[in-house]
């Protein structure tokens, strides 16, 4: 076991994407392996950017860009700890 | 302290009677009705899709509900927010709130709006009449209404 | 832009419905509803009897109304006020107000609320159970609610 | 004419009451003739009060009399006019 590359905290999680973000990604969800040295929200979204592809375009404004962990709002600064389910989005327009 | 997402419409006249109950401690209920308008920014509309983000949407609802109550004595409370298509006209959300005096009422029925605009995870899809159609921006006033309500 | 002044009861969800009418620029009604309790400072009620001030309330009411539309752009309006005597849980007045956005409709519905309370010409009696009668005294909160509006 | 004693202004008005100060006028209306020296609505309240008897009684707590000129709220300093209708009342308490 001491033979495989250890990368405690990397973690895999559901991650799901709605209204345009979702669009843009082509999928409402996925399952993601987050790197160890994805600690915070702020992290995480610099991880999906630097993927390229869709997830760049669907990130490139991505000071508007909402996130949720385990359901809940998370700020940027926010610890990314071991969620089950983390949501992407644009500010919400209900009401 | 009720919270309802559905697709179905409601009928704000038995909602409102339902809330009150026989409870006659209440003197004041406030009522606000969200409905889809004719005409949006890009011109005459003909549908609106709201997508939302299920459980989330549930647990966001009740967590404002929740500090609704936390700082207003209510004796009664309902948030009913509905998804899917909808038309020109039809309701989309019905916040009441019930209370001795009418200052909670409407103070409690403005702040969960406030709340529920800028955090529940509901996002709006408008298809217009000429076939365009796209995402809502959020309103900056939005924001700006969240945080007047800010304790520190 | 309606005033009424009655004896009998109304129908919320159908004056709200009347309200909104067909007018597709509404986004936002927000509605008041004030009854009777059950419960006053000086014990359980009977039943409470309105007085108030033919032509004069009703002119005061117009006025109230017009002010309102006066300083925020309303779709719709509606003022409903009873009078003569009420039992417990029975609705006494309906303010509604209509409008593209909810902030209008909060404010003036507020508004119209606290100019209502401290201006028009209505008075309450309260009949006890056990016997006793009296007058409502005005809070003083009304008179502050009212002066907040105040423009300079 | 000459011979009539003059009094310019002197005037008579329907004077209303409700809740309890027709309670303790005993009536919910009367005419009364005002004399030309009562020229605002504090002049009035003072005039009726000194009348004595039930006026005293209704009007003994004057600073919460309101009053309402031909159906509109008027202040003590509110010059009283000719009105056709004046109403005496206690602070509204409807809603």
């Amino acid at each position: 076991m001491l033979d495989q590359p250890m990368t405690p905290n990397s973690r895999n999680c559901k991650i799901l994407y709605f209204a345009w973000v979702r669009e843009k990604m082509g999928r409402g969800s996925e399952e993601i392996e987050i790197p160890s040295s994805v600690l915070t929200v702020g992290d995480l979204i610099f991880f999906l950017k630097s993927k390229g592809g869709e997830y760049a375009l669907a990130l490139e404004n991505e000071s508007v860009i909402r996130v949720a962990l385990d359901q809940a709002h998370a700020s940027r600064e926010t610890k990314l700890g071991q969620p089950r389910e983390i949501a992407l989005f644009p500010p919400v327009t209900g009401g | 302290m009720s919270v309802r997402l559905q697709r179905e419409s409601f009928d704000i006249g038995a909602e409102l009677k339902a809330l009150r109950g026989d409870n006659c401690d209440i003197g004041a209920v406030v009522s606000f009705t969200g409905s889809v308008r004719g005409t949006v920014g890009g011109g005459d509309l003909l549908s609106m899709t709201l997508e939302h983000y299920p459980g989330m949407t549930e647990s966001e609802l009740r967590l404002i509900e929740d500090e609704a109550l936390k700082r207003w004595s209510l004796e009664a409370s309902l948030i009913i927010h509905r998804y899917g298509t909808l038309e020109p006209g039809e309701d989309i959300v019905l916040v009441a709130t019930a209370s001795p005096h009418r200052a909670e009422a409407f103070e409690a029925a403005q702040f969960i709006m406030d709340y529920l605009k800028s955090r529940a995870p509901f996002w709006k899809n408008e298809t217009l009449r000429d076939g365009k159609s796209g995402w809502v921006d959020a309103r900056e006033g939005d924001k700006s209404a969240e945080e007047r309500w800010k304790t520190s």
